[in-house]
């Protein structure tokens, strides 16, 4: 089921899909929440271009954009060039036109994935990973964290990212140790299929508008792929009433409650440093190869906490959850298994036991 | 006895800051016959230009003072004497003559103007001498205590002058909470009861001889004499353009005319005269309070007070008007029944300016009258 | 005996009665009050010559201390008064506005014309001006010309502690944007000022010395050199109408050209450099409107073409003297 | 009818779909105007841009005052300004909304708020913080809207304000209209962080990206910036993205432009058609009731450059009035 990750025919690339207006939406406004500078961006690419350079890594493909992310990286690189450095791998542009909207990450993947490259890191949030995966198919992705709600995406230093990927797509770690499995939400509006990486929420508000979520009075049902009670977000919301790992083959469902029908009321930070009391009706876990359909007509349907669809009474909407979705390259796996097996070792005077994770 | 004989001429102090004066320029030459109040020179201060008059009678014996050239106030600048006195005698006062030292900050606070609260505001006010008999200087519609200048200081003499800045005018307060003519003299009474003066002696000119009549219709008792000098109030004609003028007026240019038409000799408006007037006029608050004023005793043009049949020979009264007066009819004198009446040649709406030396002398005599 | 004030003095008086006058009166400039956001006093400057101390304390949120940015705060005084305030914005040295000269030219000066009439900016710029200071080129000229050629702008001038409040209160209350200008080297200098408020109206020279052999046009700190000159002068026979325009936009030419009119000679004394100056623009005009009066050549007295020097040496010799105003006269006597 | 789920009432809906429709026919007009050598001088069109002005003004009454740009019609309309009035000023006529003298950069009308179009790039954000320092002195709750394009949003004037206003913590909205050119020089050339929100952040402001061509991304964002502000919360930025549907100034002929550029803006990313067919879809509107609106506007336009034509010029004298309230 897993390909190798490293081409056999050709060296290996990777691709780099940075979304350069994640965390830019109105939560800076209501909540405080990071507005990550273009130029820490491009120095988050630059960290990474150079570990994969490090890791043998000649061959990068990058998404073009108009935000400003690519004139630093090529001002680094051209910085770093004319100081007769070759700390960079060769950089291509994907042909294709800039529309500024989060479609330009759906046809990077795309793009990306005919290429064959052989991993993607992105940069942005759920919603940029969420854009990454519609259009990736199988290709592994690795994600940096550069958005408001970062529930998918780690948060480390990117060095070590660039590392993990570098080290695997050179085939020096194993596939099987190098890439792990995700889940993710389906939700069908009529034919229509849209995906989600960690949460779905029905809301009553059915106008996509500012997108973001924030008015709780709006909530009425959330299901998620996994339960963290360390992220914010809706996902917060179940990762408080019943933790569930991104590994467990199942989600959890979350009814909101009425008005006086709580089960249990949470204290949630349901953005950033923002704390909202939410009444809940009831959950349950929620298992793949279930079908559901939201408990109200009409509505808007948020995906990683965006509002992407609105529904009327009209139209049919179901939801189910699938495991082995899409693939991600595991950097604790792949440090760790780069550690017990030297992989980092300049000189060699001892060899060290051959570890597996 | 030679002291008698031999009056000397020195630099006058007009106003409160004068403390130097130029003599620009000598109106007779020395040899010439000089009656009193005849002007010989003028002077100019950095507030005011001005003739100056002879205080006493005789011949030009000397003209010490050069044309141009600043002398201190109490400088010798001429001397009058009788033709008889020698030269040599002369000589020696002139030589001998020693100017006294300037005024020391303590006596200057002396002379300083006072304020006062009465019913109606702050007012300001000055006194001077020391005489039993008590002299209330009221000026005009526009004015302030310092148009008495050349006035209070001869009045001091024998009494204790006072004159006071009408409410919206010179430095008393620019409201003014009752702008008729009835209001004003409340003020005044108010201003007398607050300084603990029982009865005085009236001398007002102009808008301030209405007050002063009004005074003495509604209070009586409060009054030993008046002396009117070009007065309001004995008639309804009034040049209306004039006083709307005043009140309109903003620049020197709008003044320079309108100023003229208060003196008989014009060439009395100095520059000096139009900058204090439109320093006074730029005070926050003085428009306003010199229309509701015209407004109060002018309305539609017409004097609205007219007071000459509240004359009457308990309280003697002394009219002083210059013939070419040409704000206030000098024919309203006939209108003053059973008073003494002065009517001043070469003199216009301000006599008691232009023909000081005269005015002076005839309030003196009223006040020394009615004592 | 009237009470003297230097012009530090009155200037503050002038802001300081205004604003107890007018609540849509407030000040703002660098350091007006100073000492923000330190561990020490407030208002530890009131202006970098202290003309502003102590109106912090007494009109509590009028007194608005700016980032150094004026760009940004002189177009904020002047978006404020488009929106009815009365705002007086102090730009330090009037060197400064080539730092927010479009804000002022381009904005305060074009919104009555370019909005067909229906707008209004009463904004005052107050600033330092002049040279004497030791402070060299960027904290030393005069450019009064340079708003004076500007439609739109008034510009004033004054050159004593009187007519500094008068002048200012009545740019505060006048409807259109005032540069007012203050010489640096007459906040010192006390003349008898009234407790009262008083507004001086604009375009009203004032003659501050009549004479009828020659005319001396000026505004600012050279008015008291002229007044040394024409006191020298008087000694040698010579009399001279001295006028301090006041005000340099609107301008009274009605007073020079009275004036000029009688003596018919003229000098023109401006602390400006001499080209396009006050000095050229007042010269040109009498030169079209009393040519025939004129018994003489009009002379004019300015600072040098250079920027202003630093050291006193030369400092000295760049602003114009009152020997120099003495010797122009006379030469329009012929001697 | 289906249940509104939109968060405007029909009425709002249809308000600022006229609004939109209105600003594209006067641009158009004045394009076809402006080829036929009708109008003098240049003008800036806001055709394409409507959905961010239109979305933000729906905020605002009178009492709030806005700073806009050289490309200010759009602004003008939205704020209230009559549009007749608009149309003879950029004709030159002495019934314009200047009388005349102020033209197309220009027009103002203090009695709406509109505190003026600007000739001068960045000009309008000190004049939009002095709008917001006076209604914070009077407390009125009022709010200053500078409008900045990206290429004048590096102007010295626009960042010195973003400091002043965060300093005074004013209520202030900055708007960046990025429609990506600075006249025809691409923001990726002339922008060395191309990133406005990243501007805000760096003098403390929190900043918003939205799609400038989604209306109701732009209301509900500017709703949320403005109630802030309104509220004593401060000053914060809103960057719109959007298009230019036509050059710089009319007589451009955009040769910058990438190849099917222009025509992909057009069919695609048409901020009045994405509103129209999102309200329509909703079954909120009919597509009927829309068209009514269009004719409405086509013949307002049609008025008023009827009566711009036809009104006639200031006369001499006018030249030398309007210099000083009094001098």
């Amino acid at each position: 089921m897993l390909k190798a990750v490293g081409g056999k025919t050709r060296p290996p690339r990777v691709g780099i899909i940075a979304n350069p207006v994640s965390a830019r939406d109105i939560r800076r406004v209501i909540a405080n929440a990071t507005s990550l500078q273009i130029t820490d961006r491009a120095n988050i690419i630059l960290r990474v271009l150079a570990c994969l350079k490090a890791c043998g890594v000649e061959e990068v493909v990058m998404m073009p954009e108009s935000g400003g992310v690519r004139y630093h990286v090529m001002r680094g690189v051209e910085r770093s060039k004319n100081r007769g450095e070759e700390e960079f791998p060769n950089i291509t542009y994907l042909n294709m036109l800039v529309t500024g909207s989060a479609a330009d990450s759906v046809l990077a993947a795309q793009l990306m994935r005919e290429d064959e490259v052989s991993a993607i890191v992105v940069l942005g949030g759920d919603g940029t990973h969420r854009a990454v995966v519609t259009g990736c198919g199988g290709t592994p992705i690795a994600g940096i964290s550069t958005g408001t709600n970062n529930a998918f995406p780690d948060h480390r230093e990117p060095t070590i990212t660039g590392l993990a990927v570098g080290l695997s797509v050179t085939g020096r770690i194993p596939a099987d140790i190098a890439l792990a499995p995700n889940k993710k939400l389906i939700v069908a509006v009529n034919d229509v299929e849209e995906i989600a990486l960690v949460d779905v929420a029905f809301v009553t508000e059915r106008y996509i508008g500012a997108r973001a979520l924030w008015r709780t009075e709006t909530f009425r049902e959330l299901f998620v792929t996994f339960a963290d009670p360390e992220v914010i977000g809706m996902s917060a919301i179940a990762g408080l009433l019943e933790p569930v790992s991104r590994r467990e083959p199942c989600g959890l469902h979350v009814e909101l409650a009425g008005e006086g029908a709580a089960a249990v009321s949470l204290n949630v930070p349901i953005a950033p440093g923002m704390m909202r009391q939410i009444d809940v009706a009831s959950w349950r876990r929620f298992l793949p190869g279930e079908i559901a359909q939201p408990k109200i007509e009409a509505g808007s349907v948020a995906l990683d906490g965006e509002r992407e669809v609105s529904f009327s009474e009209q139209d049919k909407v179901t939801i189910r959850i699938a495991e082995h979705a899409f693939y991600t390259v595991d950097v604790s796996a792949c440090m760790r298994y780069a550690a017990m097996n030297g992989l980092m070792r300049t000189s060699v005077t001892q060899q060290p036991e051959v570890w597996t994770v | 006895m030679t002291e008698k004989r031999i009056v000397p001429i020195v630099m006058p102090k007009w106003g409160l800051s004068m403390k130097e004066g130029k003599l620009t320029s000598w109106l007779v030459s020395p040899g010439a016959e000089i009656k009193p109040g005849d002007s010989i020179l003028e002077i100019e201060t950095d507030k005011i230009a001005g003739s100056f008059e002879a205080p006493d009678g005789g011949v030009l014996r000397r003209a010490v003072g050069e044309v141009d050239v600043v002398y201190p106030v109490k400088a010798l600048i001429g001397v009058i004497a009788d033709p008889s006195v020698p030269d040599s005698e002369i000589d020696e006062y002139v030589s001998g003559y020693v100017t006294p030292p300037a005024e020391d900050e303590g006596e200057a606070q002396a002379d300083a103007p006072q304020f006062v609260d009465v019913d109606g505001g702050k007012l300001r006010y000055s006194m001077k001498g020391e005489g039993a008999e008590k002299v209330i200087l009221i000026h005009g519609f526009g004015g302030d205590l310092v148009t008495w200048m050349f006035n209070i200081d001869g009045i001091a003499e024998s009494a204790t002058a006072y004159a006071l800045d009408l409410p919206g005018h010179g430095q008393s307060s620019k409201k003014i909470a009752d702008p008729s003519v009835a209001g004003l003299a409340r003020t005044v009474v108010s201003f007398m009861e607050s300084l603990g003066i029982e009865k005085a002696h009236l001398v007002g000119h102009s808008l301030g001889g209405a007050i002063a009549m009004e005074v003495a219709r509604s209070a009586p008792a409060r009054v030993k004499s008046m002396t009117l000098v070009a007065p309001a109030g004995l008639g309804p004609e009034i040049n209306i353009d004039y006083i709307n003028g005043f009140v309109a007026a903003n620049s020197r240019r709008d003044l320079k005319d309108l100023l003229g038409k208060l003196f008989a000799d014009q060439s009395l408006v100095s520059r000096q005269m139009m900058d204090e007037v439109l320093k006074y006029k730029r005070l926050d608050g003085v428009v306003p309070a010199l229309r509701s004023l015209a407004d109060g005793f002018a309305p539609g043009g017409k004097q609205k007070d007219i007071l000459s049949a509240s004359l009457n020979a308990r309280i003697p009264t002394l009219v002083i008007w210059g013939k070419e007066d040409q704000i206030l009819p000098v024919a309203h004198a006939a209108n003053a029944k059973g008073a003494q009446v002065e009517i001043l040649e070469g003199a216009g709406h301000m006599p008691h300016m232009e023909k000081a030396s005269k005015v002076t002398a005839l309030i003196k005599d009223q006040i020394a009258r009615a004592s | 005996m009237a009470r003297k004030l230097s012009m530090r003095q009155a200037i503050n008086e002038a802001l300081d009665q205004e604003m107890a006058r007018d609540p849509t009166v407030f000040i703002m400039g660098e350091d007006i009050a100073g000492g923000q956001g330190g561990q020490g006093e407030l208002d530890a400057w009131g202006g970098p010559l202290g003309v502003t101390k102590g109106l912090y304390h007494k009109h509590p949120g009028r007194v608005l201390d700016t980032p150094l940015s004026e760009s940004a705060f002189v177009g904020a005084a002047i978006g404020a008064a488009a929106c009815g305030m009365r705002p007086v914005a102090e730009l330090m040295f009037l060197d400064f506005m080539g730092v927010c000269f479009d804000q002022i030219f381009n904005q305060a000066a074009k919104f009555k014309y370019m909005f067909g009439g229906k707008a209004e900016t009463p904004v005052v710029v107050r600033a330092m001006v002049g040279a004497g200071f030791r402070a060299a080129a960027q904290h030393s000229q005069m450019l009064t010309p340079i708003f004076t050629h500007i439609p739109g702008l008034k510009v004033v001038c004054p050159s004593n502690a009187y007519d500094a409040k008068g002048l200012l209160i009545q740019s505060i209350r006048d409807n259109d944007p005032v540069i007012f200008c203050e010489h640096k080297n007459l906040y010192g200098v006390e003349t008898e000022v009234p407790e009262e408020s008083y507004a001086i109206p604009f375009a009203e020279a004032n003659v501050v010395r009549d004479g009828d052999d020659a005319t001396i046009v000026t505004y600012g700190l050279m008015v008291h050199r002229a007044m040394d000159a024409a006191d020298a002068l008087a000694k040698k026979g010579i009399e001279c109408d001295v006028i301090d325009l006041r005000t340099l936009s609107p301008i009274d030419w009605d007073t020079v050209l009275d004036s000029v009119e009688r003596t018919g000679r003229l000098v023109c004394v401006d602390e400006a450099n001499p080209r396009c100056s006050i000095a050229s623009d007042v010269s040109a005009k009498v030169a079209q409107d009393a040519f025939k009066s004129l018994k003489a050549g009009i002379g004019m007295v300015t600072a040098p073409h250079t920027p202003v020097p630093f050291s006193p040496a030369l400092e000295d010799i760049y602003i114009p003297s009152a020997a120099q105003i003495s010797e122009a006269v006379q030469r329009t006597m012929g001697k | 009818m289906a249940k509104n789920p939109f968060p405007l009432s029909k009425e709002k809906l249809l308000d600022a779909y006229r609004t939109m429709r209105t600003i594209r026919e006067f641009e158009e007009r004045l394009h076809t105007e402006f080829a036929k050598g009708e109008i003098p001088g240049f003008v800036h069109l806001y055709a394409g841009e409507e959905a961010a002005g239109t979305g933000i003004m729906m905020h605002l009454t009178d009492k709030d005052r806005i700073a806009s740009t050289h490309r200010g019609h759009g602004h003008c309309i939205a704020k209230g300004v009559d549009v007749k009035s608009m149309m003879a000023e950029i004709f030159g006529k002495a019934a314009g909304a200047c009388r005349g003298k102020g033209g197309s950069m220009h027009i103002a009308d203090l009695s709406k708020g509109m505190m003026g179009a600007n000739g001068i790039l960045g000009a309008g954000a000190p004049l939009a913080c002095g709008a917001g320092l006076a209604a914070k002195y009077r407390g009125d709750g009022g709010v200053g809207i500078s409008f900045v394009g990206d290429g004048a949003s590096n102007q010295g004037t626009f960042l010195e304000s973003l400091n002043l206003a965060a300093v005074w913590n004013l209520p202030v909205i900055f708007v960046v209209e990025n429609n990506g050119y600075a006249e025809s020089t691409h923001r990726d050339y002339a922008v060395a962080v191309d990133s406005y929100v990243d501007r805000a952040a760096g003098f403390g402001l929190p900043g918003v990206t939205v799609d400038g061509t989604d209306f109701f991304a732009v209301y509900e964002t500017a709703g949320e910036v403005i109630k802030r502000a309104r509220e004593g919360g401060g000053p914060s930025l809103l960057e719109c993205k959007m298009v230019r549907f036509y050059g710089h100034f009319e007589g451009d002929q955009q040769l910058y432009r990438g190849k099917g550029e222009l025509e992909d803006i057009r069919a695609n990313r048409d901020c009045i058609k994405l509103f129209a067919s999102r309200i329509v879809e909703a079954g909120v509107v009919t597509p009927k009731e829309l068209e009514k609106i269009d004719r409405e506007a086509a013949q307002l336009i049609e008025e008023a450059a009827a009566f711009a034509k036809s009104a006639p010029p200031p006369a001499p004298a006018e030249l030398l009035t309007d210099v000083y309230v009094s001098y």
